[in-house]
């Protein structure tokens, strides 16, 4: 037990940050499930992460309550720019997504609440690894649960084909934009978690390279199972800490390592357990992976 | 039960992916003290982070060759890459603690600084800030220092000297409102120029990464300024320099800190000329060992160094200078060893801690004049 | 003051249009949203540096990095998108769009290992930065010489793609590759030219802006790339004509509105016409293909 | 007792009539055939009753309630099943998942009971994939192939499998699009069977079909389209005699 203390002592930062990472990539994976790619859930975090800090800030709430605000925030944001995104199709999606992202770094350096590009400081540091990983538990338990109601299902349907989703009843726009406020929401909880980890954030937490790693979560472990993500997003936090000693060659690897999994193992890593599809029962419908068409 | 068993696999391959990362942190060496230094070598800021990674480099040769002396006690310096990424600061630092580290070099950015600094302050292991301009990081805890002068000590004698030679009335800013370095110049000199009775006709603002700066250079020539304030890092300043020409732009010029690079001067060659620059440090000052320092730094990396190498190389003779003086022996020695290091001869001149732990010394105002600073008279 | 920035408008936009001018051809063509040709574009811009350095004469330096930036483009397929394609996982997937991100990365980190993390600029005289006038706006001989270069791609693409066999090819894999193979066309083989072309393009406009701003480096590429995609919407993806007009237009939208607003929206208003484009029309001014129905 | 109404239906791509003036009925536990030559605008016509396409022209009511301009999952609610001519199954999933998905909307389990682990939610989704493997026997897909996944299904299963999937919906209307193509003559017969079946529990069914032996064999009614326009109704006896129809499909030269 003693080398369980001593292994968190030194890593507690770098647990919290897969838990925080895992939470990104499972507000990804949502809207991967419904068959879109947004590319908005940077964004999302940084808007609850802004409106979680300030109201812990001047009010001193706990935790929960200001994530919670923080995340209704993004959710309600989400909503707002759901609305038109939902439905424009594919890469026209993921696009407008980039642009709203854009546009939300820009007003958070234009705005003065936010201290601009000097940042917002002085965060409570209420985060605790316990709370990261029960929040992590919670969502995990729902999408687990999820693919049993007849919501899970229309989700894998609409993911499938939307057009023969839309012959059974299925609305495949009300799918789609609910996931993406649900997307939202929970890219809210991550960032608010972020912000009360970190004592300090600012824009450029947020940017479009950020997006770029929790794609990369997503791909990696599996686009469209929760599992999937969580694992992607475990492996691609570990990699700059066990790759530490080749310095700045460091993001060679990872290009590399990124390449070899979209190329050699199409359904992300948690795929593999998938491989066999012929005569084998696939796994549950919310398994099956994004790509292709 | 599949979803169960998929579950267990997941977290198993989570552990066994944490435990490989310890073995990388825990090979330690046991030199009497162990600094671990945090800069960004790649990544958007690796160009500053390599300035400090060389500096400091050649500092820890010099710690072991004697000519920066540490009272015979040896001192290995762990340098890492945390490639612009808070989240790699955190994780160097915190395997730090764990291995002995007795002092914290960096990190880089002070957005980065302000995540990563509090773990310090927990830990009780000072830090030592060698590029952290912005207010508040010596706030953190007590054992928080840093040598880089922040633009509110330089800017009050460029206005001053700009005042004296060029009697300038009015005055345009432009500056990268999506940078803290650029923000804070654009902060700072907004706020003293009225104060020195210099009004403010236009401010404009662009992003890191453009490169077309044509459109807010024509308006601000439209306000007529007496002396336009550029608040940009070296790359957005040359460009910005080489386009108020093209643009017809001739005045009188001033450069926030991000101009105190020789790299400003590669890339605008002429059009830099006649700039002048609050600088904590430029190649040309005649402080103690410098012409040394600039000497080695260019033989060993080909290329002149700037600010951020001699403010790492002087944090490296600071912090050796305590260490001969007071010989401490961890982390906390350290700590109250740097409280009482006094006045210190360093490349970015005499040099001592204020009682806020922040750097108590003048900076210099230098001109860009046919390639290279000169002091401004 | 309004003429100069005119100037600065259609200067602004020439840049643009040469980015997106590449980065279009493989979207219209392949339906892919290529990531790297970012990273193609500052990797030529860094080789065609190395070459004047070593006294080759600017445009010779030109000609060469271009072909080594189609070359690139070439591997680029091979590495990352043909094993894609090989296992029937089409355009607007994941996928492609993953693998262009990684060989991006590649690029860069192979780059920073050769150039180092600095920009750095041109020999003084190596490239022709005379200033000039007309009327009231004044402008450089390298700012000239993107917008010229600039117009004749678009029109020897045009024509290209119009007139010539190759260009049908292109067009019929556009429509659609199962279609373009059983009328003979060997689809492997158009694609690979198609990278080619969109590569050289991408080179080419990355040593001229390079030389234009004197300053290569290996961030050139990711700054321009975002500003790229609000060009290839508002013009229309996968259309050249659009492209090119898209980036003119973006460059005079950009310009007056930092002239008569603020300069501090001025990167706000591209993202936001992009995002009203998508939403009301988002095939665009010329593109043909609105967002596809399934 | 529901009767599916279409009342002077037309549809015009851009001054291309696919569709003019379509008038005809199609009872509950009747079959109904709508046969005519390629292009005639058969397949247009169920997209317009399953809200693919929206009429220029006139009316689709399933008794007294209009189809026709609302979107495709409210028809689809409403009891309006189909199946592509095209297969449009869910690739990536099995066949059974295929067909509980079918189930999806008709299906009154309280969505929020899956995350109590309440016994209801348990019964119901066994209840469920009974449904599934009953449907998938009674069209005929072989049981080593319900736990496969649709896109390697082999082709005759895989039309079965559309078949089964809509009849998870427990359609009031069932629209079949060409289900027998590449069928050989056994597996025709079999579906013949099936397609009678499903009228006799009070369906209204429409076969879109080529096959006019299945056609004549199995529907109840039959109208023919050419050109977007209705030659003739009636008895397949009575349509296999009119002039029109034969002239239409066999050219003038063939009149007996």
């Amino acid at each position: 037990m003693e080398w369980l203390v001593h292994f968190y002592a030194l890593h507690s930062k770098l647990i919290d940050q897969v838990g925080i990472n895992a939470i990104f990539a499972l507000s990804l994976s949502i809207t991967l499930q419904a068959g879109h790619l947004a590319l908005a859930n940077a964004a999302f975090g940084g808007i609850a992460a802004y409106v979680a800090s300030l109201l812990s800030i001047a009010r001193g709430w706990p935790l929960s309550v200001t994530t919670l605000i923080g995340a209704a925030a993004a959710a309600l944001v989400g909503a707002a720019v759901g609305w038109p995104v939902t439905r424009l199709r594919g890469v026209y999606l993921a696009i407008a997504t980039i642009g709203f992202g854009e546009i939300a770094l820009i007003v958070e350096n234009n705005l003065s609440i936010t201290g601009g590009a000097e940042g917002l400081s002085q965060i409570p540091n209420q985060t605790t690894t316990w709370k990261i990983y029960l929040v992590l538990a919670v969502l995990a338990f729902i999408f687990w649960r999820l693919r049993r109601t007849r919501a899970g299902w229309a989700i894998a349907a609409v993911r499938e084909d939307e057009h023969a989703a839309a012959s059974f009843g299925i609305d495949p726009t009300r799918v789609k934009f609910w996931t993406f406020v649900a997307s939202a929401a929970i890219a809210g909880v991550a960032g608010s978690l972020y912000a009360h980890e970190n004592f300090f954030i600012a824009p450029g937490d947020w940017g479009f390279s950020r997006m770029v790693d929790i794609l990369v979560y997503c791909v990696i472990g599996g686009a469209a199972s929760p599992w999937g993500a969580m694992l992607g997003a475990g492996i691609i936090s570990l990699l700059p800490e066990v790759f530490r000693f080749l310095h700045d060659y460091r993001d060679i690897v990872n290009g590399v390592v990124l390449l070899a999994v979209v190329i050699f193992a199409p359904q992300g890593l948690a795929g593999l357990w998938a491989r066999d599809r012929r005569g084998r029962k696939a796994t549950p419908p919310g398994a099956a992976e994004a790509q292709g068409s | 039960m599949r979803n169960i068993t998929r579950v267990l696999i997941a977290t198993a391959a989570l552990g066994g992916t944490l435990a490989a990362a310890t073995g990388a942190g825990l090979a330690a060496s046991h030199p009497d003290l162990k600094w671990t230094a945090i800069f960004d070598s790649t990544g958007p800021a690796g160009a500053y982070g390599t300035s400090q990674k060389n500096a400091l480099e050649l500092a820890a040769a010099d710690i072991d060759a004697g000519k920066i002396e540490s009272g015979g006690q040896k001192i290995s310096i762990d340098i890492q890459d945390s490639a612009t990424s808070p989240a790699q600061v955190i994780n160097i630092m915190q395997s730090a603690f764990g291995n002995g580290t007795s002092l914290i070099v960096g990190p880089t950015l002070s957005s980065e600084a302000f995540k990563a600094d509090p773990l310090a302050v927990k830990a009780n292991v000072p830090v030592m800030g060698v590029s952290n301009t912005a207010n508040g990081i010596t706030e953190m805890g007590p054992c928080v220092f840093r040598n880089s002068l922040s633009e509110a000590q330089i800017v009050p004698d460029v206005i001053e000297a700009a005042k004296k030679s060029w009697h300038v009335k009015t005055a345009a800013i432009i500056y990268g409102d999506d940078d803290q370095f650029t923000k804070a110049d654009y902060t700072i000199f907004n706020a003293d120029l009225p104060k020195a009775g210099v009004k403010v006709v236009d401010v404009e603002t662009f992003h890191k990464g453009d490169v077309d700066f044509k459109a807010q250079l024509t308006k601000i020539k439209e306000a007529k300024p007496d002396v336009i304030v550029y608040g940009a890092l070296y790359a957005e300043g040359a460009k910005l320099l080489d386009q108020a020409r093209q643009v017809g732009l001739h005045g009188h010029e001033i450069g926030g800190n991000g101009f105190n690079s020789p790299q400003i001067i590669a890339l605008a060659g002429k059009a830099a000329d006649g700039v002048i620059v609050g600088a904590a440090w430029y190649a040309g000052a005649e402080t103690n060992g410098n012409a040394a320092f600039v000497k080695n730094y260019t033989a060993k990396y080909s290329k002149s160094p700037d600010q951020f190498a001699a403010q790492a190389y002087a944090g490296a003779q600071i912090a050796a200078a305590a260490v001969k003086k007071s010989h401490p022996a961890d982390a906390a020695g350290m700590c109250s060893a740097l409280k009482q290091v006094g006045s210190v001869q360093t490349v970015i001149g005499p040099f001592k801690f204020a009682s806020t732990r922040d750097a108590d010394a003048h900076g210099f105002v230098v001109q860009i004049k046919n390639g290279t600073f000169s002091k401004f008279e | 003051m309004f003429d100069q920035q005119l100037a600065n408008g259609i200067f602004l936009g020439a840049v643009y249009a040469l980015f997106a001018v590449g980065y279009t051809l493989i979207f219209g063509v392949l339906d892919i949203l290529n990531l790297a040709h970012s990273a193609i574009f500052m990797a030529s811009s860094f080789v065609a540096l190395a070459l004047v350095r070593h006294g080759v004469p600017f445009w010779a330096a030109f000609l060469a990095a271009t072909m080594f930036g189609g070359a690139l483009s070439v591997v680029l397929d091979r590495v990352a998108f043909a094993p894609l394609r090989a296992r029937g996982v089409g355009g607007g997937a994941l996928g492609p769009l993953i693998s262009s991100i990684a060989f991006g990365i590649i690029v860069v980190s192979v780059m920073r290992g050769i150039f180092g993390p600095d920009e750095i600029g041109y020999p003084s005289g190596s490239v022709p930065t005379a200033n000039l006038h007309l009327g009231h706006a004044s402008f450089t001989a390298m700012d000239l010489s993107v917008l010229l270069v600039s117009l004749v791609m678009m029109i020897l693409l045009s024509l290209l793609l119009k007139a010539t066999p190759l260009g049908r090819a292109i067009r019929a894999v556009a429509e659609n590759t199962k279609a373009a193979s059983l009328l003979g066309i060997n689809v492997e083989h158009t694609i690979g030219l198609t990278f080619l072309i969109a590569g050289a393009l991408g080179a080419a406009a990355g040593i001229l802006i390079g030389a234009q701003f004197n300053a290569v480096g290996i961030l050139m590429g990711q700054r321009i790339e975002l500003k790229g995609l609000a060009v290839i919407i508002l013009g229309g993806m996968g259309s050249i004509p659009g492209a090119v007009l898209g980036g003119f237009l973006l460059g005079l939208l950009e310009v007056f509105s930092v002239a008569y607003l603020s300069s501090s929206y001025r990167d706000a208003i591209a993202f936001a016409v992009m995002f009203l484009i998508l939403i009301v029309r988002p095939s665009g001014l010329l593109g043909k293909r609105a967002g596809r129905t399934a | 007792m529901s009767v599916l109404h279409y009342r002077d239906v037309g549809v015009n791509f851009g001054g291309v009539h696919a569709l003019h003036g379509v008038s005809f009925d199609v009872q509950s536990g009747h079959v109904v055939g709508l046969i005519g030559p390629n292009g005639a605008g058969k397949t247009t016509l169920i997209n317009v009753t399953t809200g693919v396409v929206a009429p220029t022209t006139g009316s689709v009511t399933l008794d007294d309630m209009p189809l026709s301009g609302r979107r495709q999952y409210q028809i689809a609610r409403v009891g309006v099943a189909r199946t592509y001519q095209n297969i449009r199954l869910f690739p990536r999933m099995t066949a059974i998942d295929n067909v509980v998905v079918g189930a999806t909307r008709i299906r009154h389990d309280p969505d929020l009971g899956a995350f109590v682990f309440l016994p209801s939610v348990r019964r119901a989704r066994i209840e469920l994939q009974e449904h599934a493997r009953y449907l998938l026997h009674r069209v005929g897909v072989p049981r080593d192939e319900w736990d496969t996944v649709a896109s390697v299904m082999p082709y005759g299963s895989q039309r079965r499998l559309e078949i089964a999937r809509a009849l998870a919906m427990r359609p009031r209307v069932l629209l079949l699009d060409e289900p027998a193509a590449g069928m050989n003559p056994a597996e025709t017969a079999n579906l013949q069977a099936l397609i009678r079946s499903i009228a006799k529990e009070d369906v209204a069914v429409m076969l879109v079909e080529h096959d006019m032996p299945l056609v004549m064999g199995t529907c109840d009614q039959v109208a023919v389209l050419n050109f977007g326009e209705l030659i003739a109704t009636g008895t397949p006896a009575e349509v296999s005699r009119d002039p029109a129809v034969v002239e239409a499909y066999l050219g003038s030269e063939a009149l007996p």
